[in-house]
């Protein structure tokens, strides 16, 4: 690993391996630092799950950017490893083996592993709508036999294990809450080290062939299907990981870890963030779980933005936000950025009156509903409105209709201040 | 990277909670308010908020305003345990869940851990819904508290009843596929062959969860067993929609249910037109005639336009009151100490009391049935004119049931 | 024996040819757009909410014909601003704009019409048992449920034998690539296509929310189903999903049906064996693993015929 | 030394559609051999056949005498035999540097391994970078390969074709829509590079094909009738009739 994240010729210097190196320790000191900033209880709930979800979506990406391969039912091996942690640490419980948590990820990973090994041939011959089908039709099977299966699965319920009988690690019981987020923070680290080394690698090379080209790559030698299938393998090894640690989080599994709402989740959260860039779904990670999370305490129709917010990304940027942010870049090394800037901020405020006015007419419509009976007042942006009455009705669709017209115009303003911007840039020899 | 710092500076405002006022007890509430659950999980929240209006009326508990926490889990265990996690970090030491005996039997467990984790921050865990029966047997544990019937009681109380209907002769069960559904039908089994052995079961069903789009398939097998009685653990749409499918081969059956009052339920039999055919076994109806659960009736259905689906509800504040009045503390290790073997006049008439050996509480049982009412001042549901009638009270000594549990106590 | 045999024949073609209707338009939109619809099922669910709405306020018959159309023109806007503009992004991005469709139209659904079932009830004209076998009615509505897809079907043959766009959507299910070479008119037959699609997903939605139950989880209870028959038939071939229709159709329905497990054909386990998952697979009746089974067909046929059974196309 | 190429009664039928009918060519080792004939005539599919992307529906396609016909492509590529495409087909979103390093991957012999770095291989680094200069992309290595020229594009495709060092080199039509200018410099890479390789070329340009080739075969209608020598194909009055004779009018 001699090179920063989207660099492809061997020209490594010294200011570059530096710059590379220091975003890893960068990296690692603020996992560490993180909860001496914010040690409430919560932070640390809301850090650990973060942690568990940029694995598993690194691992999702594997299969999405990397490769190509679009899968419904990612959440498979995820709930594998999963249910093989907290059937493993039961039986280290049980048996008294001295293998202490930490290690436990471990026997998610190769779970996840060996049935990604099972079932990827199958499921990898064919790649595109084919590959999606088949990853669906898995993933509605095995989350169903679940619940059939209830010796190991433990039905409805799930199965729990208490991750405290295990052999204390350096005298951590990992019964409070700092320890396990310790405790994924460096499986985090090891785990993405890892994805980021898989793809400095010649398979992860030839994955990204596969991904642009499968048919061509059948011409330089590869076998296509297996790339995919070793993609997929890996793939299924790092989810199961995410899943074990889930499982040592919750000191549960049940069979909603397998589900098509998980698999839907990881699919949200990587594609949000941006699948054509190695950090992408770090990004879409933190901004996914950290939606889920808070949310639900504001709204009762979380989803219902959650799916606004995908669907503008699929359509207006299908970078995801590490698409978004790296589109600046060749901008801002030819110093031109600054040039967007009053583009930007005059088109921020029609932008945010649409996006405050849809909020409105959303939270409008489902207090007048939904909550017919409960509170009219809907607080926004601080500033209290009052549902059962027409004004608010009015400013609502003003600032939607109103704002959607003046922000296409500014939006139109940003297109010619960025061609302006790349013109410059171009002319200081920074763009291809 | 710099994003996760600009993440968790955003995430600080909102999961730090502020200090908690002493001068309320808050009891968290985690139960689905969006998603498939939340039409279910909305009503719950209403009650136990005319609940907290009510206590507060009165002066709160031990001086201590009650305040109600929504938390939404989705019905999920694992956003249940997220839901628990956040409560506990806001000082929150009493939590309320019902629907779902997995998400019981999680939070059940969380709690445990956490409580043997953390002493001097015990949270007590009051069920009002789920009735799994492992729950109080197996899974038992100090720290939870059931106030609705398990399942095995209701069994009890159902084929007690059955026992002295002689025009029952062939049984059909047909329940959903899990925990729930399947101790519905080896108790039925088992509890029928004690107190029947006459009786003859001929089909024995368990269907997928919530998956079942047309229940004719269904319908066609009990017709084909000649069964005069079915048996049923289903709720929600899988009662609505094996109603419906029942109706439209014109199956003439009693039907035996644990959840035909559920949301939902009420206009499907009204659909099928079965005139108190559909029997339902609960801890009671306000058309029962009990005045507190009629003035309740009354309250619920004047504020929310809903019917009082939760006596059980009432049983569990009331009694919170009560036990944090014998203690003369809200601490919950001295609450649930308190709650221990407590008696209580339950909110339909009778007496109640919180079993010592498994925390499950014991009440009279009352089977009732649905269709057309004969008196006008009666309730109806769902708007439908018809409502629930009396069928017959069965006495909390009739309801007990064994437990395995070995409580473990701290 | 025999009656359930019949009921179920007459409840699996029933439910085969509501599957049909549904993946009808999915197969020629996915043959002419080359994008599977993930929210086809939601414009059924569609169909289903707006002819329980327009039945309340104009009754069960306008509304057999407006909601169909009404969801048909949501489906247009669809197509013209939304696939339209993804398209240059790819088929990985237009199968995302559907699947976060499908969860917006679940949500909006929600949000206005609540969680619980719909008292979407059957047109009092058709609330009669119209034959009664072996003393088990059957509903007359199911029956005229079963007329309207038969109708429908013949309907569309002979809209692709005898019509210019038929012809032209025939041309597509062969030669997928020739699509390009329509000339200037191509968006409208695509944004036409879309529409009669959505729309047939939303008749099947109107006729089918009486006899089911009209919920806001229905496209979730249906969506995977509907993929498993537009594979298990052979993607972009109409007769594969007619077949494949049917077959899931019976299968679902006669798999419940049957009460046979390992247990009942070899006899039951030594008692000894505790739980494991031995004996969970060992007890398992036909009937409890019903709805896996057109999962379990679906890997199968993947693995033996990776096209389906009909197609003729790999991918 | 058997042939470097032989296909032996090879038959190929869509349908009822028979494309390839009873063919039969011979390309020695080492020799410069051009396909010509007609639109239609069935070369891309030759070519298709022989690469494995189609199997024969009868007959035998060996690869320095061993039967290749029925193997995939992959393996006929690891056998020795590297083919361009007439549509230009590159991995797009892969810069040039990529693109060309991951068709020397597998000769290198480093596979599908997950153990290396990939830019810690020095043979890799070396032989990317000879192929560049080659073909006159280097000082374009960074730029996806969508965003290079046609003319690029093109050099990028024959830069692929010859990475893994295969002894055969199918190139499809490699000059199809150049300026003069831009074939002249194409046909000067493609003499240059199939120095002692076996080159079988498909083109339609004339002046490429007698410029460079050592051996014409005229395919029509998914037959060769004629093969031999540039003055040979020249003088053969059958391909006047059937070929040169067509584009005269």
């Amino acid at each position: 690993m001699s090179e920063p994240v989207t660099a492809s010729a061997p020209r490594t210097t010294r200011a570059d391996a530096l710059r590379f190196y220091g975003l890893w320790i960068a990296g690692a000191t603020l996992l560490l630092v993180l909860p001496l900033v914010f040690s409430s209880g919560g932070s640390l709930t809301t850090f650990s799950l973060i942690g568990i979800s940029i694995i598993f979506a690194l691992s999702y990406n594997i299969l999405l950017g990397q490769t190509g391969l679009l899968s419904f039912g990612h959440a498979v091996y995820y709930g594998i490893g999963g249910f093989l942690a907290i059937h493993g640490m039961n039986a280290i419980a049980g048996h008294e083996w001295p293998i202490p948590l930490p290690f436990v990820p471990l026997i998610g990973g190769l779970a996840g592993l060996i049935f990604s090994i099972i079932l990827g041939w199958v499921s990898t011959e064919r790649a595109g709508t084919v590959f999606a089908m088949i990853s669906l039709g898995v993933g509605e099977l095995v989350a169903s036999s679940a619940l059939i299966l209830r010796s190991f699965f433990g039905g409805e319920a799930g199965v729990t294990a208490n991750r405290t009988d295990l052999p204390a690690f350096f005298g951590l019981t990992f019964g409070p809450q700092i320890q396990i987020y310790y405790l994924i923070a460096a499986w985090v680290l090891i785990s993405t080290i890892a994805m980021y080394a898989l793809t400095r690698t010649p398979l992860g090379r030839v994955c990204n062939a596969v991904r642009d080209n499968p048919e061509r790559v059948q011409f330089i030698g590869y076998n296509p299907h297996v790339v995919r299938y070793l993609a997929f393998c890996f793939a299924g090894f790092f989810a199961g990981i995410a899943g074990a640690l889930a499982a040592i989080n919750f000191e549960i599994a049940n069979s909603a870890y397998l589900g098509l709402v998980q698999s839907g989740v990881v699919l949200f959260a990587t594609f949000i963030g941006g699948v054509a860039y190695f950090f992408g779904p770090i990004l879409g990670a933190i901004f996914v779980t950290y939606l889920q999370l808070g949310l639900t305490d504001l709204t009762a129709v979380w989803q219902l933005y959650f799916g606004i917010i995908f669907i503008g990304m699929v359509m207006f940027a299908p970078g995801g936000l590490a698409g978004l942010i790296m589109m600046h870049r060749p901008l801002a090394r030819g110093g031109t950025l600054h040039m967007l800037l009053p583009a930007y901020l005059i088109a921020a405020v029609p932008t945010l009156a649409l996006a405050g006015g849809v909020i409105l007419v959303i939270e409008t419509v489902s207090r007048y509903i939904v909550h017919a009976d409960a509170s009219t007042m809907v607080n926004l942006f601080g500033i209290p409105f009052d549902t059962s009455q027409p004004v608010t009705w009015v400013i609502a669709l003003v600032l939607t209709v109103g704002g959607f017209f003046v922000a296409r115009m500014t939006w139109r303003g940003i297109a010619a201040a960025w061609d302006r911007a790349a013109t410059a840039a171009r002319d200081k020899g920074h763009l291809a | 990277m710099r994003k996760l710092v600009l993440a968790a500076a955003l995430t600080l405002p909102m999961l730090a909670a502020p200090a908690l006022a002493q001068d309320t007890l808050k009891i968290g509430y985690i139960d689905p308010l969006s998603g498939g659950g939340a039409s279910v999980g909305e009503i719950g929240l209403k009650t136990f908020q005319l609940l907290a209006d009510e206590v507060n009326a009165k002066g709160g508990i031990q001086g201590q305003k009650l305040e109600i926490v929504p938390l939404d889990n989705k019905t999920n265990p694992q956003e249940s345990l997220i839901q628990l996690q956040k409560a506990i970090d806001s000082g929150i030491r009493y939590v309320t869940q019902g629907n779902g005996s997995a998400v019981a039997a999680a939070l059940s467990d969380a709690v445990a851990k956490h409580n043997s984790r953390n002493p001097g921050k015990e949270v007590l865990f009051f069920n009002y819904a789920a009735v799994d029966p492992i729950l109080t047997n197996e899974k038992c544990n100090y720290w939870h508290f059931r106030w609705d019937a398990n399942s095995d009681i209701k069994m009890q109380a159902l084929t007690s009843y059955m026992k002295d209907k002689k025009d029952i002769k062939k049984v059909y069960l047909i329940n959903q596929d899990y925990s729930f559904g399947q101790s519905v039908r080896t108790q039925a089994r088992k509890m029928l062959g004690e107190k029947r052995s006459d009786v003859e079961i001929v089909g024995d069903e368990l269907h997928p969860l919530l998956k079942i789009t047309d229940f004719a398939p269904y319908i066609a097998k009990i017709k084909a067993s000649g069964a005069d009685t079915v048996i049923t653990g289903n709720w929600g749409q899988d009662f609505a929609l094996l109603l419906k499918a029942a109706a439209d081969a014109g199956l003439k059956v009693n039907w035996f249910t644990y959840y035909a009052g559920g949301t939902g339920g009420p206009t499907a039999i009204k659909q099928t037109g079965l005139d108190h055919q559909v029997f339902q076994v609960s801890e009671g109806v306000a058309n029962g005639g009990a005045p507190g659960a009629i003035e309740v009736e009354k309250v619920l259905r004047a504020k929310y336009d809903i019917s009082n689906f939760y006596p059980r509800a009432f049983n569990q504040i009331r009694m919170l009151v009560a036990a944090a009045d014998k203690a003369k503390s809200t601490d919950p290790v001295k609450v649930a100490a308190a709650l221990e073997g407590l008696e209580f006049d339950v909110l339909n008439g009778g007496k109640g009391f919180m079993r010592k050996d498994d925390h499950q509480f014991f009440q009279p049982i009352y089977i009732s049935s649905f269709g057309s009412l004969a008196d006008k001042s009666m309730f109806d549901d769902e708007h439908t004119g018809w409502g629930w009638k009396v069928e017959a009270k069965v006495d909390t000594p009739d309801t007990m049931v064994d437990t395995t549990c070995k409580m473990k106590r701290p | 024996m025999l009656e359930l045999i019949v009921i179920s024949t007459l409840n699996g073609v029933l439910f085969g040819m509501l599957l049909f209707l549904l993946s009808s338009g999915l197969t020629i939109i996915f043959s002419m757009l080359g994008v599977l619809n993930f929210a086809h099922a939601s414009f059924y669910m569609l169909g289903a909410f707006f002819g329980f709405q327009l039945t309340r306020w104009i009754g069960f018959w306008p509304a057999l014909i407006i909601a169909p159309l009404l969801v048909g023109a949501i489906g247009m806007a669809v197509e013209r601003y939304g696939l339209r503009n993804t398209h240059k992004h790819g088929h990985v991005a237009e199968l995302l704009l559907t699947f976060g469709l499908a969860y917006i139209i679940e949500e909006i659904v929600q949000l206005i019409w609540g969680k619980g079932p719909m008292d979407y009830r059957v047109p009092a004209i058709l609330d009669f048992p119209a034959f009664t076998i072996f003393s088990t009615n059957y509903p007359a509505y199911k029956m005229f449920m079963l007329l309207i897809s038969v109708a429908i079907f013949i309907g569309l043959l002979v809209v692709l034998k005898r019509t210019r766009v038929g012809l032209i959507v025939q041309a597509a299910l062969t030669h997928p690539h020739m699509v390009g070479h329509l000339g200037h008119n191509v968006g409208q037959v695509f944004m036409l296509v879309f529409g009669v699609g959505t729309a047939l997903a939303a008749i099947a939605g109107v006729i089918a929310g009486p006899a089911l139950v009209t919920q806001s989880d229905m496209a979730m209870l249906l969506g995977p189903i509907l993929f498993v028959v537009v594979v298990v038939g052979g993607l972009g071939s109409l007769s594969g999903a007619f077949i494949a229709s049917l077959l899931i159709g019976l299968v679902q329905t006669f798999a419940v049906s049957m009460n046979g497990s390992l247990a009942s054909l070899f006899g039951p386990l030594d008692p000894s064996i505790g739980p494991s998952l031995l004996t969970d697979v060992w007890n398992v009746t036909i009937a409890q693993i019903a709805p896996i089974i057109p999962y379990l067909l679906l890997v199968l046929i993947l693995i033996v015929r990776p096209m389906g059974l009909m197609g003729t196309r790999e991918t | 030394m058997s042939a470097a190429i032989e296909i032996d009664a090879v038959n190929k039928s869509f349908g009822n559609a028979k494309i390839i009918r009873d063919l039969n060519l011979r390309v020695e080792q080492g020799e410069r051999h051009a396909i010509i004939g007609p639109n239609g005539a069935g070369k891309s599919t030759t070519f298709n056949l022989i690469s494995g992307y189609i199997t024969p529906t009868s007959g035998e396609v060996r690869l320095n005498g061993e039967v290749i016909s029925g193997l995939s492509p992959f393996e006929i590529n690891r056998r020795g035999l590297s083919r361009s495409f007439q549509v230009t087909n590159v991995f797009g979103r892969m810069s040039v540097w990529e693109n060309v390093r991951c068709a020397v991957l597998w000769a290198t012999g480093h596979r599908y391994a997950f153990w290396k770095n990939v830019d810690s291989l020095p043979e890799v680094r070396e032989r990317t970078a000879a192929i560049l200069e080659d073909i006159n992309l280097a000082a374009r290595r960074e730029v996806p390969a969508s965003l290079l020229t046609y003319a690029e594009q093109r050099a990028l495709e024959i830069g692929i074709t010859i990475a893994g060092g295969a002894n055969v080199i199918l190139l499809d039509e490699p000059t199809a829509g150049m300026s003069r200018a831009e074939t002249e410099r194409a046909v000067e890479l493609i003499r240059r590079l199939s120095e002692g390789r076996t080159l079988v070329i498909v083109e339609h340009d004339m002046s490429v094909v007698f410029g460079l080739a050592d051996r014409i075969s005229v395919l029509v209608y998914g037959q060769i009738i004629a093969s031999g020598t540039p003055e040979e194909i020249r003088g053969n009055p059958k391909v006047k009739e059937a070929y040169l004779g067509e584009e005269a009018h």
